[in-house]
Order: C-alpha cells, then sequence, then structure tokens
C-alpha cells in the first residue's frame, strides 16, 4: 500500500458526520458477527434491533424518556471536557443531586409543586454541583488529579445513597426495604398529556438551547470556550481560570445533579438505590460522540438510549444476552476515536518518482 | 549592526583539487501536501568544510535537516553518502551513516542526566550501567575539553551547558556530518565565540559541518562557503571571501532590496507608563527602570535570565511583591483591579500559537480572546461586530488567508504575528510588552512588525524584550541588557559606543 | 504507518477468531440450544390449545448462577408446559427501564408477567393500572392490586433448616454469614438460621459481614475469608456467587449455600443449601392464568410444604444423627407447622421480641430489622 | 493481637496483589506516555481469557500466559486508537472499558460456575518458616510469589536496561528520542502490549488464584482503583506495592472489623479505602511532593511528513 499521510489544509467540513456514520455501520458489521458467532440470523438479529429501537411509538417514547437523564449528564460533562477539564464523576453527582432533591421532598412533603420543584431543582443543583467543586478546588489548590478524585467520589456518593436509604430516610412503612416514602404529588413531575414522557423533557429542551446560547453568545460561554486551551491562554487573555474551572465544575455537576432531580422525581417517584444504572458513564460516551456539542448531545442521547431500548426486543425476540448493547457502544465510541484521525489527516497515494 | 569579533585562525582555506563530497543532494524534492518545500535542490558537502546555509524561515533549512537527519524519506531525488545513494527509513539510519544534527529546540529529555541522554540509543549493550554510563562520558567530555558534569539532570542545566550535551552525543557518535540549526539563538556572545571556535576545531580534525543560521554576520564570520535557500530552491552557492557586502548576501536570501534598518523618527515622551521600583523576587533582583508613552525600552539578554519573570510580573501571570510595580502610575494590584480591555497594556508573547490565539478557533474568536470586554454588552457578546472588525483588521494588515472563518493553526508564523499586532494594537494600549515579536519571521513580515511597533509609540510605551540585538539596536531608544535576574546597565541606543557594549554585559562582564 | 495497520489487521482477525471460539465452547450449557428461539414461531407450533404467554424481568443476568438463575430455572420448566411459551428480559436495571420493559411486554400481549426482584414493585404496579387485562406476579414486595400478585418463599425455613445442620456441625461455635444487604428479607433469613443452630447448639453465635453487593465475587470471598480469620468454621451467604464456598472449602471448612444446590463448587465443604424451587409453583400459576383460576389482588408467601423452598441434600461428612434431627424439623415444616421463629425469641440485647408461646406473625416477619440473640453484627 | 494480625496481613498480600499486578501495567503504559484508563475491561477480559485457556488445555500455566496475551490483546486496541489514531486517550480508555467488560459478561455466560485448573497456596520453602513474615508473604500461591518479583524486574528494567530508558524517553519526550534514533511510535506500542500484559496477568490472577470458578464481574472495579495507584506511587514501582497493599488491606481490615462484630455502620466503612485513596493524594500534594508524571503523559505523537 504505497499510502502516506497528511495533514488536511482545510478541516473536512462534513468529516464527523461521515466518520460517525462509517463507525456507526462498521460496528453494526462487527455486531451482526458476534450474533452470527451465536448462531443467530445476524441481519433479522439487527432487523430486531432496528425495530426495537425505532420500530414504533412506544419504542420511541421508551428512548426520549431514557434520553433524558443521559442528556442532562452529557451536557455536564461536555462543558467540563471542553475545558479539558476530565470529570468522570456525573454519576456521583447525579446520585448527589438525586439526594438533594429528595431531601427538600422529605422536608416539605405538603408544598405545591409550584414551589416545591422549583426547591428541589435548587437544591439537586447545588449538591450535585459541590459534589464536583471538591475535585475543581482540589485540583486548582493541591494538583489533585481529577480523573482519580471524581472517580473515586463516584463510590463515595453511591455508598452515601445506600447509606441514607438504609438508614435515616427509610420509609417506615417499606418492611424494612431501603428505600424513601413515595413522595407527594407535589414532588413529582407531571407527565404529558396522556404519554409516559414528562416534563423533564421541556425542561431539558430549555437547559439544552441555554447552554447552546450561553456558549456562543456570552462572554463567559466564550471565556469557557477560550480557556479549553490551557490555563495559560486563559491568564493571558485575562480569563480568571480557577474561578472559571470552579464555576465550571459546578455547573457541570448541577447538570447531573439535575438528571438525578429528574430521574427521582419523575420517574422513581422516591430514592432508592436501584436509581443508579450508570447514566454517568453512558454521558461521557455520548458527550464524546457529540463532540461536545450541546445539539449533538440531544441526538446522540437519544440515539444510546434507543440503542439500550433496542436491545431490550433483541433480549425478548432473540434471547441475546445484555451485554451485547454494552459491547455496540464500547464499540461505536472505539471507531469513532479512531476514525477522527481522518477530520485531521488523510491518507494519500504516494508520490512515485 | 553590532560588531562582533570573530575571529577566525585561518581564514581562507581552500578547497583541494579532487576532494569527494560526503553528502551529495541530488535533485531532491519535498513536497507537504501543495506546498513545495524543497524544490530539486542539489547541494554537496564536503569534509574538513564549514557550509552555511542561509535562508528566511519557511524557506525549506529545516526540511532540507529532517531528510538529512532521515526524519522523512524526499519525495524524489537521492541523497549520497561518500557517493553512495542512501535511503533513510529513520533517524537510526542517519546516525549509523554518520550524520548528527543539533536542533534548534534541544532533544534532550529534562528529567534524565547528562549521560543518559548522550547515550539515548547509543548504549552499546541491553542492560545498562549508570556508574559506567557516567564514566564514558565524563572520559569522553574530558577529553573533548568539555566542563560538564555526567550526573546532572538536564533541567539543571543553562541553554549553553545543553548544547554542550548536545555536541557531545555527536561526538560520541563519531558523526561526521554535524548539523546546527540556529545554534547560537540561546548563546550569549562569548558562549557563541566559544561554540564557533569548537565548530573550527572540529572542521580541522575533517568533521563536515552544516550551520544554520539566518545571521548575516555570523554566517560571514564561521562559514567557509554559503548556500542560500529560498522558496525551497537554492539561490546560490559561493565562497564567503567571495561575499562583497552583507546586503547583497541579504538581499539574494529575502529576494528582493531590504532594508535592514528601519528609519526610527523621534516620537515625543510622554509620561511613564511602566515604572519597575526595586523588584526583587521571582528570581529578580532589583530590578528599576521606566517606561514612558513615545519610548521603545528594550530588555536583552540571553533567554533564561529573568526575562520571562519581569515580563511575566509585569502582564500579570503571576504576582509580583507589592510597590515594585507601577503601571499607568498605578501600584500593580489596583492597575490589574481597574484594568480596561483597552487603552491599557497589551502583551505580545513569544508564543503565538500556544498563548497569544486559540489554535483551533476562527480569526473571530481569535480577536475576541482579548478584547471580549469591547464587545460585550452585559453577559453577551455581540458576534457580528466581532466580525466586521476583524473583515476591516485583516484588510488593514493584510493577513492571509484573507476569511474569517479561517483557524489559528491554518495561519502563516508571520500571518498569525500580524493577526495578533493587529489585535492588540485595536485595543488601542498605553503599554506594550512585545516579547521576541519577530523571532520565526521573514524579512518583509519583520519589516512590518517593526513599523507597526514605531508607529504605535504615538500611543503607547513599549517594553521589548529581545534576544535580536539588531531588533533591539534598531528600534530601541534604551536597551538594558540583563544576567542572572538584575538588569546590568541601561544604554541609550543614540550612544555610538552602545552596541560594543552589550556583549560583555550579556556574559555578566562588568568593567 | 503501514506495518501498524497490517500489525492491527493481523490482531483484529485474531480477536475474531478467539470470539468464534469462544461462540464454539458453548457446549457446557446444553440447555442455551433448547431455549426459544423466537416467541412467534413457539406460538405457531403450540397452535392447537390455548397458548399462556409468560414474561419474566430479572436484575441479574441470567447465567450468573444466583437468584436470577434460580427464577430462570422456574421459567424453563414453564416452558416445558405444553400450553405455555416463555421469554425473558435479564439485567434489567430496577428504576425506569424495568418499567419500560414490564410496559412492552404487556403491550406484546404477555398473558402473565413475572417481575421477580423487590425493585420491580412500583413499575409493576403503574403498568398493571395501565393492561388491566394483563396479569402480574411481582416477587417479594408487598403491593398488590386487582391484577397484580405479590408472591414470595419462606426460604428463612430452609435457612432454620441449614443453621441447625450448622449448629451442629460448628467446632468453634463461630457460624460466619456473609450477606448483601441489610434488608429484612436477609436479616430474616440470619435470624431463622441463627435460631436454628441455636437450636441444636445453645453456644452457637452467628457473625456477620455485609458486602453491600449482590454479585461481587471477589469481595465475597474476602469477606468468607475475613470470617474464616475470625474463627468461623462455617460459612453461609445471602449472595448470589458461590465464591463464599469456595473460600471455605479452601479454608478446609464447612459451607452452606443459597439459591441453588451448590454443592459442585465445593463438594468437600457443601453442607447444604438453601434453595429455590420456583418450578412447581410457577407452573401452576401459569396453569391457574390458563383455565382462568388465576386471582389478583393476593399475598402470597409460599412454604416449604408448597415446594417453593428446600434445602439441597446433606452432605456426605453430616453424621446420620443431625440428618435426622434436621429431617423430623424439615418433616414438621412440611406440615405447615412454621416452628422458625417460635418464643420465646430475644433480640441482641436481650429484650424479648417474641413471647413465650407465641409464633412471629408475617408481619413482624415483614418488617424485621433487627437481629436475634446470638447474632455478631449490625443491622446497619 | 498477633492472631488477628497476621492473617490481615496475609489477606492484604491476598487482596493486593491483582491490584499490584494492575497497577504496574498501568505505571508500564504510563511511562510510555500513554494513559490507559481501561484497566477494568483488560483485567475482565483477560480473566475469561486465562480461565477459558486454564479450561481447555488444562494447565493453569498456560492460563495465566494467556491472561497476559489478552490483556496485550485489547490494550493494544486502545494502542492502535491513540497511537495511530491519535484518539484522545481518556476516552479511548473509558470505551475499553465499556466494551472489555460488555465483553466479558458476553462470552463469559457459558463459563459461569464452572472451575478451572488454577492456583493453590503451598507454603513456600524454607522462607515460610520465618516467623510472622513466613505466615505473611510466603504461604501463599504461585502467583503471589511471582507477584514479589516483579517490582524489582520493573526496577530493573527501567534503571539497568537501555529499552527501559527509551521507554522513558519515549514517555517524556517522543521527539528527542526519535532524533536520537529511536522509534517512539514502537516504544509506545511496546509500553501499552507490556502493560497491558501485566495488567491482564493481575485478571489472570482473579480467576486462577483468588477465584478458581468462572464468574461474570470478577474484576469489581479493582482496574479503576490501579488507575489510582499509580498516581498515588508516583510512577515507582515501590511506592506501586505499598499503595496496593494500603488498599488490599484497607479492604480486609473492614471486612475483618465487621467479622469482629463493630457496630461502626457498613457503608461507612467501606468508604475507607476510597476516601483514603483521596487523602493520600492530597497529603501527598500538601507536603509539596514533586510528582514525576512523565513529562508527555496523555499526549500523542503527530505524524511527520
Amino acid at each position: 500500500m504505497p499510502l502516506k499521510i497528511r495533514k488536511r489544509d482545510d478541516p473536512w467540513k462534513w468529516g464527523a458526520l461521515v466518520v460517525f456514520l462509517g463507525a456507526l455501520l462498521f460496528s453494526l458489521a462487527i455486531s451482526g458477527l458476534l450474533l452470527a458467532g451465536q448462531g443467530k440470523d445476524a441481519l433479522e438479529g439487527l432487523y430486531v434491533l432496528w425495530q426495537g429501537s425505532f420500530g414504533n411509538l412506544w419504542a420511541l417514547e421508551g428512548a426520549l424518556l431514557k434520553a433524558i437523564p443521559l442528556f442532562l449528564c452529557s451536557l455536564g460533562v461536555a462543558i467540563a471536557f471542553r475545558m479539558q477539564i476530565w470529570n468522570i464523576g456525573a454519576e456521583g453527582q447525579f446520585a448527589l443531586g438525586a439526594i438533594g432533591a429528595t431531601w427538600m421532598a422529605l422536608l416539605f412533603p405538603d408544598l405545591p409543586g409550584i414551589i416545591l420543584l422549583p426547591l428541589m431543582f435548587v437544591m439537586a443543583f447545588l449538591f450535585g454541583g459541590f459534589w464536583a467543586f471538591i475535585p475543581a478546588f482540589l485540583k486548582l489548590k493541591l494538583r489533585v488529579n481529577e480523573i482519580i478524585s471524581t472517580l473515586m467520589l463516584n463510590y463515595i456518593a453511591i455508598l452515601l445513597l445506600d447509606f441514607l436509604v438504609f438508614g435515616v430516610w427509610k420509609d417506615p412503612a417499606s418492611f424494612g426495604f431501603p428505600m424513601t416514602p413515595e413522595f407527594t404529588s407535589g414532588a413529582v413531575i407531571p407527565h404529558i398529556g396522556e404519554s409516559r414522557v414528562h416534563w423533564g423533557i421541556l425542561f431539558c429542551t430549555v437547559v439544552g438551547i441555554g447552554l447552546w446560547a450561553f456558549m456562543r453568545y456570552t462572554r463567559l460561554g466564550f471565556e469557557l470556550q477560550a480557556s479549553g486551551q490551557g490555563s495559560r491562554v486563559a491568564k493571558y487573555a485575562k480569563i480568571r481560570y480557577g474561578m472559571l474551572v470552579m464555576l465550571v465544575m459546578t455547573l457541570s455537576g448541577g447538570f447531573a445533579g439535575w438528571a438525578g432531580c429528574v430521574e427521582t422525581s419523575a420517574v422513581l417517584n422516591r430514592l432508592q438505590p436501584s436509581l443508579m444504572v450508570g447514566y454517568g458513564y453512558t454521558a461521557i460516551v455520548v458527550a464524546w460522540l457529540a463532540r461536545l456539542e450541546p445539539l449533538n448531545i440531544a441526538f446522540a442521547s437519544f440515539l444510546l438510549a434507543a440503542l439500550r431500548v433496542g436491545v431490550e426486543n433483541l433480549q425478548l425476540e432473540l434471547q441475546i444476552p445484555a451485554s451485547f448493547g454494552v459491547i455496540m457502544e464500547g464499540m461505536i465510541l472505539l471507531t469513532v476515536l479512531a476514525g477522527q484521525f481522518f477530520l485531521t489527516y488523510k491518507l494519500e497515494r504516494k508520490h512515485r518518482s | 549592526m553590532p560588531e562582533l569579533k570573530f575571529v577566525r585562525p585561518i581564514h581562507i582555506r581552500p578547497l583541494p583539487e579532487g576532494t569527494q563530497p560526503v553528502v551529495s543532494l541530488k535533485n531532491v524534492t519535498k513536497r507537504f501536501g501543495k506546498i513545495i518545500a524543497n524544490d530539486s535542490i542539489t547541494l554537496d558537502i564536503y569534509p574538513g568544510r564549514i557550509k552555511a546555509l542561509l535562508g528566511e524561515n519557511g524557506a525549506g533549512k529545516s526540511t532540507m535537516m529532517s531528510l538529512l537527519a532521515g526524519r522523512y524519506p524526499p519525495d524524489e531525488g537521492v541523497i549520497e553518502i561518500d557517493g553512495n545513494p542512501m535511503k533513510f527509513s529513520s533517524s537510526k539510519d542517519a546516525i549509523t551513516a554518520g550524520i548528527g544534527m543539533v536542533y534548534q529546540h534541544f532533544m534532550l529529555v529534562d528529567s534524565m542526566t547528562v549521560a543518559e541522554n548522550v547515550l539515548l540509543g547509543q548504549e552499546g549493550s541491553f542492560f545498562i550501567n549508570p556508574k559506567e554510563m557516567m564514566k564514558r562520558v565524563g572520559d569522553l567530555a574530558e577529553t573533548y575539553g568539555l566542563d560538564i558534569d555526567p550526573a546532572a539532570h538536564i533541567s539543571d542545566l543553562s541553554m549553553g551547558e545543553r548544547q554542550l550535551v548536545e555536541i557531545l552525543k555527536l561526538l560520541y557518535r563519531e558523526s561526521r556530518i554535524l548539523i546546527f540549526d540556529e545554534p547560537t539563538a540561546v548563546l550569549t556572545p562569548e558562549e557563541t565565540s566559544k561554540l564557533f571556535e569548537a565548530l573550527w576545531r572540529m572542521s580541522e580534525q575533517g568533521k563536515s559541518i552544516i550551520f544554520i543560521s539566518h545571521k548575516l554576520e555570523e554566517v560571514i564570520a564561521l562559514a567557509d562557503e554559503i548556500a542560500i535557500l529560498r522558496h525551497g530552491k537554492i539561490e546560490g552557492e559561493f565562497d564567503t571571501n567571495a561575499i562583497e557586502s552583507k546586503s547583497d548576501l541579504a538581499s539574494r536570501m529575502v529576494g528582493k532590496e531590504v532594508l535592514l534598518e528601519v528609519n526610527r523618527e523621534p516620537a515625543q515622551i510622554c509620561e511613564p507608563v511602566l515604572e519597575i521600583r526595586h523588584l526583587t523576587g521571582l528570581g529578580l533582583t532589583d530590578i528599576n527602570f521606566r517606561v514612558r508613552k513615545g519610548e521603545v525600552v528594550a530588555i536583552v539578554g540571553v533567554a533564561g535570565n529573568g526575562q520571562k519573570a519581569l515580563i511575566e510580573a509585569v502582564t500579570g501571570l503571576c504576582k509580583p511583591p507589592v510597590d515594585t510595580v507601577f503601571i499607568m502610575q498605578k501600584p500593580w494590584r489596583k492597575f490589574f483591579a481597574e484594568s480596561t480591555w483597552n487603552r491599557s497594556m497589551c502583551y505580545i508573547p513569544e508564543d503565538r500559537m500556544g498563548l497569544a490565539t486559540l489554535r483551533n478557533q476562527n480569526m473571530v474568536d481569535n480577536l475576541l480572546l482579548t478584547t471580549r470586554k469591547g464587545f460585550s454588552k452585559g453577559p453577551w457578546l455581540n458576534k457580528k461586530r466581532a466580525e466586521k472588525d476583524t473583515l476591516a483588521l485583516i484588510k488593514k494588515y493584510d493577513i492571509r488567508p484573507g476569511r474569517i472563518h479561517a483557524l489559528a493553526w491554518q495561519l502563516s508564523g508571520g500571518n498569525l504575528q500580524k493577526a495578533v499586532l493587529a489585535r492588540e494594537l485595536y485595543r488601542e494600549p498605553r503599554l506594550i510588552i512585545a516579547e521576541q515579536p519577530t523571532q520565526g519571521l521573514d524579512v518583509s513580515a519583520t519589516e512590518e512588525v517593526w513599523s507597526r511597533l514605531l508607529e504605535a509609540r504615538g500611543m503607547a510605551g513599549i517594553l521589548l524584550v529581545t534576544g535580536d540585538l539588531n531588533e533591539a539596536l534598531q528600534l530601541a531608544d534604551h536597551i538594558a541588557v540583563m544576567y542572572r535576574g538584575r538588569i546590568l546597565g541601561m544604554l541609550p541606543t543614540s550612544d555610538k559606543e552602545t552596541p560594543g557594549k552589550i556583549g560583555p554585559l550579556m556574559a555578566g562582564v562588568i568593567d | 504507518m503501514k506495518k501498524l495497520f497490517k500489525l492491527f489487521t493481523v490482531l483484529a482477525a485474531s480477536m475474531v477468531l478467539m470470539l468464534s471460539l469462544f461462540a464454539c465452547g458453548e457446549a457446557p450449557q446444553e440447555e442455551k440450544s433448547e431455549e426459544p428461539a423466537k416467541v412467534e414461531e413457539a406460538v405457531a407450533s403450540k397452535e392447537e390449545a390455548k397458548i399462556v404467554k409468560a414474561g419474566f424481568v430479572y436484575v441479574s443476568p441470567v447465567g450468573d448462577a444466583g437468584y436470577s438463575y434460580a427464577h430462570d430455572l422456574g421459567r424453563k420448566s414453564v416452558d416445558a408446559l405444553d400450553f405455555a411459551t416463555t421469554a425473558f428480559v435479564e439485567s434489567v436495571p430496577e428504576g425506569a427501564d424495568s418499567e419500560r420493559v414490564i410496559r412492552n411486554m404487556a403491550r406484546k400481549g404477555f398473558d402473565v408477567i413475572f417481575t421477580t426482584s423487590f425493585g420491580y414493585m412500583d413499575p409493576t404496579m403503574k403498568v398493571a393500572k395501565e393492561f388491566p387485562d394483563t396479569k402480574f406476579m411481582h416477587c417479594s414486595g408487598f403491593k398488590k392490586s386487582t391484577n397484580v400478585t405479590n408472591y414470595f418463599g419462606r426460604i428463612y425455613q430452609s435457612r432454620y433448616l441449614t443453621g441447625m445442620v450448622a449448629g451442629a456441625m460448628t467446632k468453634s461455635n463461630k457460624l460466619g454469614y456473609v450477606a448483601a444487604f441489610p434488608i429484612p428479607e436477609v436479616i430474616r433469613g440470619i435470624n431463622a438460621f441463627t435460631v436454628g443452630a441455636r437450636q441444636v447448639n445453645p453456644d452457637a453465635e452467628v457473625r456477620v459481614v455485609w458486602t453491600k453487593t449482590w454479585y461481587d465475587p471477589a469481595l465475597e470471598k474476602d469477606a468468607a475469608k475475613s470470617l474464616l480469620d475470625a474463627g468461623c468454621d462455617i460459612i453461609a451467604q445471602h449472595q448470589d456467587s458461590p465464591a463464599p464456598q469456595e473460600a471455605a472449602q479452601e479454608a478446609g471448612a464447612y459451607s452452606i449455600g443459597y439459591n441453588s444446590d451448590m454443592s459442585s463448587f465445593a463438594p468437600k465443604a457443601h453442607l447444604t443449601s438453601a434453595i429455590w424451587n420456583w418450578g412447581p409453583m410457577y407452573a401452576k400459576i401459569v396453569g391457574q392464568v390458563r383455565d382462568g383460576s388465576w386471582q389478583g389482588d393476593q399475598a402470597v408467601w409460599w412454604s416449604m410444604q408448597d415446594g417453593v423452598v428446600d434445602i439441597a441434600p446433606m452432605g456426605p461428612m453430616v453424621p446420620e444423627d443431625v440428618k435426622i434431627i434436621v429431617e423430623s424439623a424439615k418433616a414438621d415444616l412440611m406440615k405447615g407447622n412454621d416452628i422458625c421463629f417460635v418464643g420465646p425469641i430475644k433480640d441482641q440485647d436481650g429484650n424479648i421480641k417474641i413471647a413465650e408461646g407465641e409464633k412471629a406473625t408475617d408481619a413482624q416477619l415483614h418488617d424485621m430489622m433487627w437481629f436475634v440473640e446470638g447474632v455478631v453484627g449490625t443491622v446497619k | 493481637m498477633w492472631e488477628f494480625l497476621i492473617p490481615l496481613f496475609a489477606a492484604t498480600v491476598q487482596s493486593g496483589t491483582p491490584i499490584l499486578y494492575a497497577t504496574l501495567g498501568e505505571m508500564m503504559t504510563e511511562k510510555g506516555g500513554v494513559l490507559n484508563l481501561g484497566v477494568e475491561g483488560i483485567m475482565s477480559i483477560s480473566a475469561l481469557a486465562a480461565f477459558w485457556v486454564s479450561l481447555v488445555t488444562g494447565s493453569p500455566w498456560l492460563g495465566f500466559l494467556a491472561g497476559g496475551l489478552g490483556g496485550m490483546a485489547l490494550s493494544s486496541l486502545h494502542g492502535f486508537v491513540c497511537i495511530s489514531c491519535l484518539g484522545n486517550q481518556v476516552v479511548s480508555g473509558l470505551a475499553l472499558t465499556i466494551l472489555g467488560v460488555g465483553l466479558t459478561h458476553f462470552l463469559g455466560v457459558s463459563y459461569v460456575g464452572l472451575s478451572a485448573p488454577g492456583f493453590f497456596p503451598f507454603d513456600f520453602p524454607l522462607l515460610s518458616q520465618i516467623p510472622v513474615i513466613g505466615d505473611i508473604f510466603f504461604k501463599h500461591n504461585m502467583l503471589v510469589y511471582i507477584s514479589f518479583v516483579i517490582p524489582v524486574l520493573f526496577w530493573f528494567f527501567f534503571k539497568r536496561t537501555s529499552l527501559g530508558m527509551h521507554v522513558t524517553a519515549t514517555g517524556e519526550m517522543p521527539a528527542a528520542a526519535a532524533a536520537a534514533g529511536l522509534k517512539p511510535i514502537a516504544l509506545r506500542y511496546f509500553a501499552v502490549t507490556v502493560g497491558g500484559f501485566l495488567i491482564g496477568l493481575g485478571g489472570a490472577y482473579l480467576s486462577l488464584a483468588y477465584m478458581h470458578l468462572w464468574s461474570n464481574g470478577i474484576s469489581g472495579g479493582r482496574g479503576w482503583i490501579a488507575v489510582a495507584l499509580v498516581i498515588f506511587a508516583f510512577w515507582r514501582p515501590g511506592r506501586a506495592v505499598a499503595g496496593a497493599y494500603l488498599f488490599g488491606g484497607v479492604m480486609a481490615f473492614q471486612l475483618r472489623l465487621q467479622a469482629m462484630g463493630t457496630n461502626f455502620p457498613s457503608s461507612l466503612l467501606l468508604m475507607l479505602p476510597y476516601l483514603l485513596t483521596i487523602l493520600a493524594l492530597i497529603l501527598s500534594a500538601w507536603r509539596g511532593k514533586r510528582i514525576d508524571a512523565p513529562a508527555a503523559l496523555g499526549t500523542n505523537i503527530e505524524p511527520e511528513g
């Protein structure tokens, strides 16, 4: 192969999309092989997957519902990643947000929704934000690597949640099972009409557009993007980098906290350990697939949610193990990463003399 | 022009008849995409001779050297060593063939010792013994009379010492062809003299030396023969003895008539915009000077003598002691607390790509980087207006490519510097800190930058930090020489004696 | 670069090869191949009779030999019926995902849906409201409605019997218990185990280590080892992996399994196991659904006499006299005489919780958040 | 007292060993300048590979080797994405974890509960007779004894061999390595794959020596701990040993505290190891210790030409 690598002179305009679709196709092909290896019909398998993900209104509804917490967590992850702060602690911040919201819901059960819900959202933001603020602070003041501290804080957050629902917050009427009492109606985000989808989706839309506008049209948003080039550039441009890191991490954790609040309030209607299903980690996949752009994140989180939903159909119809979906997720991410090489470089034929 | 007194031992060294070249490049071409970096270059290097390669940045010098060093293969043509065509597939092959290279940015691993660096890739066996390595390198240094501790870590060495390590590497490998890429940029005049002497000595021993530079006087002083590279082509080759005038050489290098001197009209000197009083700390000792509106004060010195700390203390990248730095007649802290985006201080850093611009952002965002407060209304940014102003600046400064959506990394060094300059001057500064503003720029871009800076004296005082004495002499009213964190002298450029005094001061010699 | 691509191609190829090898090496689990390939096909083949479609939702992978595996064995015996077809979804998290999975099953026309984890309670109730014609069986919870019946088995009865075995077999009088989470289900088991042990050996004490996970083999093994180091010579478990069994065998101690007969994992150590046997009851339920006798709004708590819980055959190391005592206790239980929590029963602090001559009520059992005397550990 | 401490320390060595293997593997990778957050996934898949080969061939040693090779295969995927395709190292590592754990579950299902020939504890001749020390260190299985040697080899490799020096140079400054005629890309592949091999040995330890039965989810977060410990250890093998045993010790201690019958809530006890990791990082920063991260860690080598 007389090929050589060359840097592109101009960015490849539709490259990101081409790479993404290419990666998707590649992953689907490998998945088909895996299915075939299990003795299933690969094409049928992929069709069943498609049916389960997008085939009907229910599937779409389910995916939409599942995309909500993913979307919010991913937004948080994305703004931190933009600043090159590797916050992989969305999982823990999600838990803390849920704890914050639950605290309000349990403290003021009699308040009407119009007051209680905002209160829960505020508290979820504060709790999640605080949990992310800790690693930001440690990074700035003590140079503690944020990858490690956010990761450790995930474990701690989940154990803290356990501690609460197994202890002080346990519902006396739950026969000892680890869960808080069911929230009063004021603390539950209502559904939209007859559908399963709740008003959290509107909240997501507002937050997503808000963040997009923030990044694009505000000075702070600009400063945030500029700081992504490193603390030195930020200092040069008289951007208060330390402040911004703390702000961004707090925002990042706050978003994840909101996701926790929405999930607890609208879906579970109470706090229980089963809240934690790894949205925080999937969010990182989503954020990166979306190249950290808020609008792409909406798309990517829906896609991954649909994949997860579709895999259930695959189980039901073809008895494919649940881990199949996880493999696909990992593979898509890896191929997209590898494919991004072609955004900056291209292969050309060697000039032969 | 500062008179640099390099005295070569034997001035004329005629090439004996029938000497065969050690290295010949024959019609070597290298392309990077659409750009032809080297265009069918044919060049011979002879043993025992020093060949200077003179050219502007971007003329293709580095590409040519990289080809020789085996970093990548040529697209067309052949490189012959001792008459045999060679194909280098890696640096290793080039090293084996006897080619040694000292890069402008030293290729030394900071956390390793001198001995480890010298022997990297040349250990000779799989198992190594640190003691024995130290001894080997120590003996080598002694043989050549180089004073260096083989156990020292690179991070603890001065620039001059690091260069010695690089030379030791070549000596250890017994390279026959030594390539030096801009080796004097980080050296004091004394260190430069020492280096030259070492180079002469080595060429006497039969080694071929390629010396890459754009400093004419050094080239004339050092080389036996000179090749000029322009736009990837060899523009001319001649003996140093045949050189008639420097300006002739310069115009051949640049391809047009150049004035290596700018016309510095005296400007009206007004109130001080920067005052430094008894600044001690941050590695600096008792710094005192001031810059007034309308004047240029240059800080010269070998890199690493405290210039960075001084710049950081003034520009707010780090915090100086109380009551030592006064900007626009306000104490440092107060100035930064009240500082506005415009009519204030601006900083043109040496690191244009990594510090002054956002690599992956377009021209508008790069304009906004330091001027964003001028385009904001409450929390919002007025991007429309920023686009309009960017376009105007691109026109005014002729920044290519002229699109506002071009990303910073797509710009050439000169255009990037023009963009930075355009942005910083847009802020109508009262104090400009310019750090190595023309490093790596071609002559025409240099001229443009110089004239823009001089023009800016109408509104601002300028603190110029440079390693280029010529630049300091061309632009400045006063030149301060820094050595080990002190200012050893503040010399007026109007004084004819000044150029001669700078050299010794840079080396810390006070009469 | 070229070389690297080659290298990668080779690597990729070898990985694919590995995968296919794995796929071929599936032989050990022969049930796999018999599984219904597709629901529709199965339906078609059993068309004559009224076919009952039964769906199962599991919280963990069925392959893990634990709790879900036991349920899945039950499902298989339903599937063996000629008037029923089954399907399942595994590894369903207990939040929003379970609600969607259950709803999808209902939409797909499953007649009866077994939701087998406590956390599925609220989702089951929600979905049941939307699908009044579908029948729901929720395991281990406490809520019910016209089309939801909750069910569970009195596994504590098995625990009681295994406790007797342990109490008789211990030499150090210290029994170790690796437990997942401090919830009544687990605590009840520990208490029954303790009461059983002290029945035959009043000096026995039970030490509890919480792992806070249902499934983490290495951690479970560590926990078992810590108990062994603390002087315990018998390890019981309320965990889903066989790791504690292995730890006991390696230390030369005895062990008591859970979920299914774990003797194969530690033949030298395994005394007996407290086991689930869902098959008969699941088959019965599906039969009721078919002939219309199924009733909602029930809370059923099946006992040993219903065949849902049992103990595995006792190992050869258990002396005959112990076997006889245990068998006689089992006979009592089989008669419907719940002898596990008969007063006087004191808690850890010595307070009488169940008075002399009384039996624990179901309410007391449901809500059991205290340890009986003889347990060393905390319910926190 | 001793009857509590000796088993505690012995258990510490037991549970610290897989973490030690993985920590050294990750350290090797990072020394070459590549951050690999996929340790968790690599450990899972290599545990399965080791188990499978041991099951099929009946030789635990072949299984052990297969674990290493499995780790090597998966980490070379990371190498390909990061070194050749210049993908972001943080994200690629995460993807690797997702993929590795998923694959393990997918492929491992058929083996759950089966047992393969493994390694069992034996008293090391002579050394196990030493009082206390012998009881703590020399009554384990062969893989534990091997793990005593690896840190020394690791140290030796980096301080006494030219290849080790080359890898260090690549992690510090790839350009300098290239200029010295070395091949930084190849060296990075070397570091990543050899590191992956070591991580894989840690995985193999889990399924062949720690457990002798296959069960999914066997790595249980140990890979992540290894990543944290590399930073904790400042890229030095000696400190890696200390870190791995400290972590293993804390875990063993909290379980033992429960077995002794403490009344402390177990949730809070379980937090200890994680809190301790953060605290250790804070403390070392507090005391102003120089953190010698390889200078080029996390940055990719851009191709030339």
